[in-house]
């Protein structure tokens, strides 16, 4: 019995007016950019020299942002949530280690050895963050594992909370500075050093990484965790100790993120960590959470963004002290991207979850 | 039986409320703290001239039209601060608070058989600091006077709760010239330190006429002292000829100023002043030379950075930095006193530059509450708050450790003497004369 | 006449085809049964038909109007209810609040009335109250008004998320699997209480089962999908002996968990 | 069974131990180390150690059932975090561990050992406390049903009424100022009369509770808060506050108000419709700076309005806000919800504080001259009469709230909160459910926001930081998601507290970041679940257990 089919369907989802406002008020945003980009190429203030500059300094920043962004992507492939502390796991790092190199540097080891210092300063530094991660990983999380998702989200909050106010009353409130490092002062071509050694820094952790995960057992069992976790319960993959090794390693880059950090900022606070995390959260996000090289990209897109954006965007519109408008760019291209392609720009690896 | 006498006050204190409303109605609209502030005393208003205490004052405790505050035996007379101690401000603070310890320190504690008690807020250099320390210590009754607040925009939200309140603050080093500016100037405030008119002049003739530089940038953080005094510092060179070639702005919490210096860098000043707090100001010294067509430029701040921490925080890059500020070198002995006590005390050299100033602003405030406070025979003292705040504008030459002061019916009090130093050693264990020295004038 | 029609209903997720081309016809009044192995598209057709997939392409249509790519919650107001495999409560509200959601659509008051307490809101909620304690009755489940959803024991879970979805006062009911999990006396209650809403209530039943048994003995008309595909339509006796459908549980009987045996043969009652 | 005592007696020894060092090195016990609470002898400070050291005791003791094996296994996890604390006086006095641990003091060595400093008298102290807070702590939890929690309630009170001594003293009469408190804290013989009190008061309301349960009576508190009598005379109490509170009490009541305010109207998004909305400060905001650009003549058009023309316009405002705010998240669930919210709120902040709208929001500088409400010719200026105004608002909102609970869109917020899915599949639509308690969440918001601005007199973009949502939330954790008394509950104890304890101030944020931990791990529900929830549970168990035993799931609750 077949019906000859009186109408045939062919559009999606009929339209809706609260998707229509949303898209107008992109395509409103869009086009003020794009404007604005015209208008400021065409008055042609910069020279090409402070474009690429430009890009230069979004890189460096960039680059940290992605170091820390792996470790929410990785967090959020495993667990599905949003590792709010992260940032915080960053700062502890950064502020702990201040410390070991303000020692090595009254020491004289420092000038003595500056690549022994320096690698023993990210060892550290890792190590520090990689214990809070794990710390904030057993007490804040795991015992809420299967509770509602609103539930270890406000417990993320909480452990960010508590590991600021912590360490500002550990450290002071005040702002440390590192010592400079001898061998990383000065330019090479248009790069400083400093930013040379994050993105060799960069570079090769995540290389380590990569290869951890692709040939390592406990790498192994953190993908299969991340692909489905009653499964690989049901194969015989420690599930508590994937989930911990996940935070380990998200730790431990986070940790070197702190000291690049210093090496380029060179001033360190408690408080450090909190826009950097919710940017590089953002370029998680913006990457495709869950996705490894996702992160790295996103991190760097959005750090050449941030930098270029204010004088690209705005400088056509004459708009005053455009530079301040850097984090209102960031915080409006994450939530962009949330509204209109919550997948990122490469993709969510880690599909499944229903998310209408 | 303190029962039905509490029952009646709180019956008194509702009539009062409405006959207060009533009669507040009638007068101008324009609202107390607007009011402008008479240098002279209204006779019929404050009840007890500048003299000592009268024999009929004795017996009567005295009327003032925004208060009396009343000291009964064995309390103290409780004088407050509000700076900012913690954050990357903290040294700016913490400096100005220990002249007000020392200065109690100096009146041995007392004040007319009283204890002097010190209780504060931090203000956190910035506004909101400012509006939650205002508030707070608006609602402490015992308060008599404030020592504050140490950064400008503080006093600009700050200062108006403090007047509501009946309250008088006289800051150490608030600078902004906002703030006495006759438009905007808030009864309840006055100042010992420099207005920001002559930093921001002084500054200027130092780039133009000393340095013999013309195009300069300015940068400010959005403070209302960083904003007013960039301003003051760019009109004044376009006055003695030079060109302001980008006036630009960041926020406190920024830490990569790269892309902000690019900016500037496009325009190719010669100078660079940038006269706002740690830890920004710091990250502006460390990045800006490492910005193509930047490397030669000069880099110049003001007193926000006059702390160790400019200089252990950017190290090598601070030398070289001009930094202007209140100058200390031509104070007399008294302050070289000072100075000794202060090391004495806290084991370091003052931190930075406003520990003489509220050492000032304290015994201001300590010569005005003598001039005004009533005393009764059981001891009890009154201390009338309109009184107050007019003896304090009545302050003439004022001998401190900073100078002669004289208030002027805005509450500029401040003998200003301006310097500018220059950066020559990252060693801040001597601070200052190991890292800084003056050179102008 | 027809109360719901699919015409060439087609749905892909990625490179599966969970739904192709299946044209569905449902007779108001009918108790009509969807069957098929796992993965055979049953759920996603309930998906469709709700609103909560919009389909590639077809055409869905429910008392001759289509309502394809419709809003899920326009769809239910239309009169198309259903329930969930894996039961789907409101768990931490009571019983009655349960219902009382359902009802959502026919209460009607504003948000001034809801402020004011006006007569109308107390007429209205009255109303819906009673009318939700009818349907709790209806289902048997009076004097556990108040008790919190998750507290309920299994059956009357079940019961509830049929008295929930009554309360919207459906035209057509689409039962996901109501009796799984459910020992036999259960699952002739369940059974009877099917009948009863069609029977009672002049409801309309589209039902997907998996216990063959039930579908034999309640449905009209049994449609049987695999891979998505419609292979056999007709009454229980029809479907029974269509060698394709033998074929399809036959075929892949061991891999689907579901035996042979599940599938009565010819002959059996 | 003993090695596996030991071991658990060991491990909870050690936690607190830890606890205490962390509490320790942060700073917060030598902070309240000047604190006096009762007598010149017990400062905040040991009332802090003892009770972390009675805690241990009581973790480690409640597992058994008897007194016998209680007492001793609860000693040993104390006195070994005494020891831990010993040692931590230890290396402070001995190292110098200043230049890195600001609180390394040999001050904090000497509030460790109760005075006694690192050495063998320290120890000796120590170890004694230890011992006794062990046996307390055993002991009282070996007493028989309602005499542990009421002596334990009674001591906690007695301790508030010592921490409160500053603020409560002036308010009290003469004499009874005189009698319960010495020079600081309260005096011995005030301490032990209010102990008593508090003590019978306790008992009391425990037998009536009792009582209450057995005449079946559903939740005896609410009953009787709803009884007209009662509701008349809370509201009584309430409104005389500026009466007697003082300028300083009616400050802070009036930003415990300004929580409350929001937490309510948090409450439709997070508690009622499962939205979790960390950019809530964008509302406060919103209302705060529409009420200042309309009414001070600072900024924009140069002309000011009337507060109370202001007002609705700010609230409007605001509402459209939470439109503009809720249209775009309407798909987003959990944390992505969550990150969107907390972007629109640093956006607002950002903007607010941006150069480029400066000529029209004021910049960093923010707007001062606010404009302040009168009635015919009564100016509401003092904390005091401004307290009039918020109270209402607060009524207000807690008015509008329970209308819209007890209403079709109150259930069918609840309906998204428990299954978004069915909700729609129940013919909820998705977006005016949204959209609605964004709104009106909002409105409630921007309602704070414009007395704030009002009170205060001016507005600066650094007072809508990112942390003013984050007390909201922390206000509606504790109290209970949901729970309407909850939020009152919550502010009081997480804004009005900190701010009557001067030394607290600067760990507020440290305490808020325990509160939502703790709260998640050990008390979800909050401190006052939920209402009906609550009540729901209890009947249903209780009439569940009649009916089938074996089959009542327990719930989260």
């Amino acid at each position: 019995m077949t019906i000859a089919a009186p109408h045939r369907f062919t559009g999606g989802r009929r339209i809706d007016i609260s998707q229509l406002i949303v898209w107008t008020i992109g395509g409103i945003l869009l086009a003020i950019v794009l404007l604005g980009s015209i208008l400021t190429l065409r008055a042609g203030h910069y020279t090409a020299a402070q474009w690429r500059d430009f890009v230069v300094f979004g890189i460096a920043q960039g680059a940290i942002y992605a170091l820390i962004a792996l470790g929410y992507t990785m967090v959020y492939g495993v667990l599905r949530m949003i590792n709010f502390a992260h940032g915080e796991v960053f700062m502890s790092g950064a502020m702990t280690t201040f410390f070991l190199a303000d020692y090595l540097n009254r020491s004289g080891f420092l000038k003595a050895h500056p690549w022994i210092s320096l690698v023993a300063m990210l060892l550290f530094s890792g190590l520090v963050s990689m214990t809070v991660a794990v710390l904030v990983e057993r007490i804040a999380y795991r015992p809420l594992r299967g509770a509602p998702r609103l539930v270890p989200l406000i417990t993320a909050v909480g452990a960010s909370f508590f590991l600021q106010y912590t360490f500002r009353g550990l450290f002071g409130s005040g702002v440390r500075a590192y010592p400079a490092i001898p061998v990383l002062q000065g330019k090479l071509w248009v790069f400083q050093k400093t930013q040379i050694a994050v993105f060799v820094g960069v570079l090769i952790t995540l290389a380590l990484l990569v290869l951890f995960l692709q040939r390592t057992r406990a790498g192994l069992a953190i993908r299969a965790v991340a692909e489905d976790r009653e499964a690989a319960a049901l194969m015989g993959v420690d599930v508590d100790r994937a989930i911990v090794t996940t935070f380990a390693v998200g730790g431990f880059m986070a940790g070197i993120a702190g000291v690049l950090y210093a090496l380029v900022f060179v001033q360190v606070q408690f408080f450090m960590g909190f826009l950097p995390g919710i940017k590089a959260f953002t370029a998680a996000v913006l990457g495709g959470i869950g996705n490894l090289p996702g992160a790295a990209v996103g991190g760097l897109v959005l750090g050449v963004i941030e930098s270029i954006g204010p004088s690209l965007f705005f400088d056509g519109y004459g708009i005053r002290a455009a530079h301040q408008l850097k984090d209102v760019i960031a915080f409006t291209i994450l939530v962009l991207i949330l509204i209109f392609r919550p997948t990122g720009l490469l993709g969510e690896r880690l599909g499944g979850e229903e998310r209408v | 039986m303190r029962r039905p006498i509490r029952s009646f006050t709180v019956l008194l204190l509702l009539l009062a409320f409405v006959l207060a409303a009533c009669q507040r109605a009638q007068p101008t609209p324009t609202p107390a703290p607007a009011a402008q502030p008479s240098p002279t005393p209204a006779a019929a208003a404050s009840p007890t001239p500048a003299a000592q205490p009268t024999p009929q004052a004795q017996v009567t405790k005295p009327t003032d039209p925004i208060g009396v505050l009343e000291i009964k035996p064995g309390e103290p007379i409780v004088l407050a601060w509000m700076l900012t101690v913690s954050g990357g401000t903290a040294q700016l603070g913490e400096d100005s608070k220990r002249g007000i310890e020392i200065a109690i320190e100096d009146l041995g504690g007392e004040l007319l058989g009283h204890k002097i008690e010190l209780v504060g807020e931090d203000s956190g250099c910035n506004p909101e600091g400012g509006q939650a320390a205002a508030t707070r210590l608006a609602a402490n009754p015992r308060i008599v006077a404030i020592v504050g607040s140490s950064c400008s925009s503080e006093a600009r939200v700050g200062a108006p709760i403090i007047d509501q309140a009946g309250l008088v603050m006289v800051s150490p080093s608030n600078t902004a010239p906002d703030l006495t500016d006759p438009a905007k100037h808030v009864d309840a405030y006055l100042r010992v330190a420099h207005n920001d008119k002559v930093q921001g002049r002084v500054a200027a003739e130092f780039v133009v006429n000393k340095l013999g530089l013309k195009r300069v940038a300015t940068i400010h953080d959005g403070s209302l002292y960083a904003e007013q005094l960039a301003n003051v510092f760019a009109e004044n060179v376009q006055k003695l000829g030079g060109t302001v070639v980008a006036q630009e702005a960041v926020s406190p919490e920024d830490t990569d100023m790269r892309p902000v210096l690019t900016r500037i860098a496009t325009q190719q000043p010669e100078l660079i002043y940038y006269p706002i707090f740690n830890p920004a100001g710091s990250y502006i010294t460390l990045q800006a030379k490492e910005i193509s067509g930047l490397e030669n430029v000069k880099l110049m701040s003001a007193d926000g950075l006059l702390e160790p921490q400019t200089v252990q925080n950017a190290g090598q890059a601070a030398v070289g930095l001009y930094l202007s500020g209140p100058d200390l070198t031509v104070l007399g002995p008294k302050y070289q006193e000072f100075v000794q006590k202060y090391q004495q005390k806290y084991g370091t050299k003052p931190v930075a530059g406003f520990h003489a100033h509220a050492y000032d602003a304290t015994m201001m405030i300590v010569e005005a509450i003598k001039k005004v406070a009533v005393q009764a025979p059981d001891g009890t003292l009154y201390i009338p708050r309109k009184a107050l705040r007019e003896a304090l504008y009545q302050t003439k030459n004022f001998s401190g450790l900073t100078g002669n002061l004289t208030c002027d019916q805005y509450g500029d009090c401040a003998d200003p003497k301006i310097a500018v130093y220059e950066v020559f050693s990252t060693d801040t264990a001597g601070w200052p004369d190991s890292a800084i020295r003056k050179i102008y004038p | 006449m027809a109360l719901l029609e699919t015409f060439h209903l087609t749905k892909r997720f990625g490179g599966l085809v969970a739904l192709r081309d299946v044209d569905l016809v449902v007779q108001e009044r009918a108790i009509h049964s969807v069957i098929g192995p796992n993965g055979a598209g049953k759920t996603t057709l309930f998906n469709c038909i709700t609103g909560f997939l919009v389909p590639d392409a077809g055409d869905i249509r429910f008392s001759g109007t289509s309502i394809t790519g419709l809003r899920p919650d326009l769809v239910a107001r239309l009169g198309i209810a259903r329930t969930y495999q894996n039961i789907r409560l409101f768990r931490h509200l009571s019983v009655l609040d349960n219902v009382l959601i359902g009802l959502h659509p026919h209460i009607n008051y504003s948000l001034l009335d809801a402020i004011l307490r006006t007569s109308r809101y107390r007429r209205a909620e009255r109303t819906a109250e009673r009318e939700a304690r009818e349907l709790l009755a209806f289902v048997g489940l009076t004097g556990k008004e108040f008790f919190t959803a998750v507290n309920l024991p299994y059956g009357d879970q079940r019961r509830l998320e049929i008295a929930r979805a009554l309360a919207l006062r459906p035209k057509l009911l689409l039962l996901d699997e109501p009796t799984a999990g459910m020992n036999p006396h259960e699952t002739e209650e369940m059974i009877r209480l099917i009948r009863r809403l069609r029977d009672e209530r002049g409801i309309t039943i589209l039902l997907i089962e998996h216990d063959m048994k039930v579908v034999m003995n309640i449905s009209d008309v049994v449609t049987v999908l695999d891979f998505g595909e419609k292979i056999a339509e007709g009454t229980p006796e029809e479907v029974r002996r269509n060698p394709r459908v033998i074929e399809a549980y036959l075929g892949r009987g061991a891999a689907s968990g579901l035996g042979p045996s599940t599938l009565p043969l010819p002959g059996e009652a | 069974m003993i090695v596996h005592a030991a071991r658990r007696a060991i491990f909870i020894g050690l936690v607190a131990g830890i606890a205490g060092w962390h509490l320790s090195l942060v700073g917060l016990i030598p902070a309240f180390a000047q604190r006096r609470l009762v007598g010149d002898a017990l400062t905040f400070s040991y009332a802090l150690l003892v009770a972390l050291l009675a805690l241990a005791a009581y973790a480690t003791g409640r597992r058994y059932p008897g007194a016998v094996q209680r007492i001793p296994w609860g000693i040993l996890s104390a006195l070994l975090s005494s020891l831990m604390l010993f040692l931590l006086a230890l290396l402070v006095t001995h190292l110098n561990l200043r230049q890195i641990l600001l609180n390394a003091t040999p001050e904090l060595a000497r509030v460790l050992t109760f005075g006694g400093g690192a050495s063998g008298a320290g120890l000796v102290r120590l170890l004694l406390i230890g011992l006794l807070a062990g046996l307390f702590a055993g002991g009282l939890s070996a007493l028989p049903r309602p005499w542990g929690r009421v002596i334990v309630s009674a001591a906690l009170m007695t301790l508030l009424l010592g921490l409160l001594r500053d603020v409560l003293g002036p308010l009290l009469p003469q004499v009874v100022t005189s009698f319960l408190y010495g020079t600081a804290g309260l005096s011995l013989a005030g301490a032990l009369v209010t102990f008593l009190l508090a003590a019978v008061l306790f008992t009391l309301r425990w037998s009536l509770r009792a009582k209450a349960v057995t005449a079946r009576a559903t939740a005896a508190v609410p009953a009787t808060l709803r009884q007209p009598v009662t509701q008349a005379l809370l509201l009584l109490i309430l409104a005389s506050v500026p009466l007697w509170a003082g300028l300083f009490l009616s400050n802070v009541a009036d930003f415990v108000g300004f929580y409350i305010l929001m937490g309510l109207g948090l409450n439709l998004v997070l508690g009622f419709a499962g939205l979790l909305d960390l950019g809530y400060v964008a509302f406060f905001a919103v209302g705060a700076y529409t009420m200042a650009v309309l009414t001070s003549p600072e900024v924009g058009q140069r002309f000011t309005l009337d507060f109370w023309i202001a007002l609705p316009i700010a609230i409007v405002t605001t509402v459209l806000a939470g439109l503009l705010v809720g249209l775009p998240v309407l798909r987003m669930r959990g944390d992505y919800l969550a990150i969107a919210t907390l972007g629109f709120g640093e956006i607002v902040r950002l903007l607010v504080l941006s150069d480029w709208l400066k000529p029209y929001l004021g910049g960093a500088q923010g707007v001062t001259r606010i404009g302040r409400p009168s009635i015919a010719s009564w100016r509401i200026d003092s904390p005091q009469e401004f307290y009039l105004l918020v109270l209402l608002s607060c009524l207000f909102a807690w008015f509008l709230s329970v209308r819209l609970r007890d209403s079709r869109l109150g259930r069918s917020w609840f309906a998204i909160r428990e299954d978004e899915h069915v909700a729609q599949a129940m013919g909820i639509n998705r977006v005016t459910a949204k959209l609605s308690a964004f709104a009106i969440g909002a409105s409630f918001g921007g309602l704070s926001g414009a007395l704030f601005a009002s009170l205060v007199g001016s507005v600066v973009p650094a007072s809508f930081s990112l942390l003013v949502s984050i007390n909201v939330v922390a206000v509606l954790v504790l109290g209970g998601m949901g729970s309407l008394p909850g939020v009152v509950v919550g502010a009081l104890a997480l804004v009005g507290l900190p701010e009557l304890l001067r030394e607290f101030q600067e760990y507020r944020l440290l305490v808020y970041g325990i509160v939502l931990i703790a709260m998640m791990l050990f008390r979800p529900a909050g401190l006052l679940p939920e209402r009906i929830h609550r009540r729901e549970l209890e009947e249903a168990v209780e009439e569940a257990r009649e009916i089938a035993p074996a089959e009542i799931a327990t719930g989260r609750g």
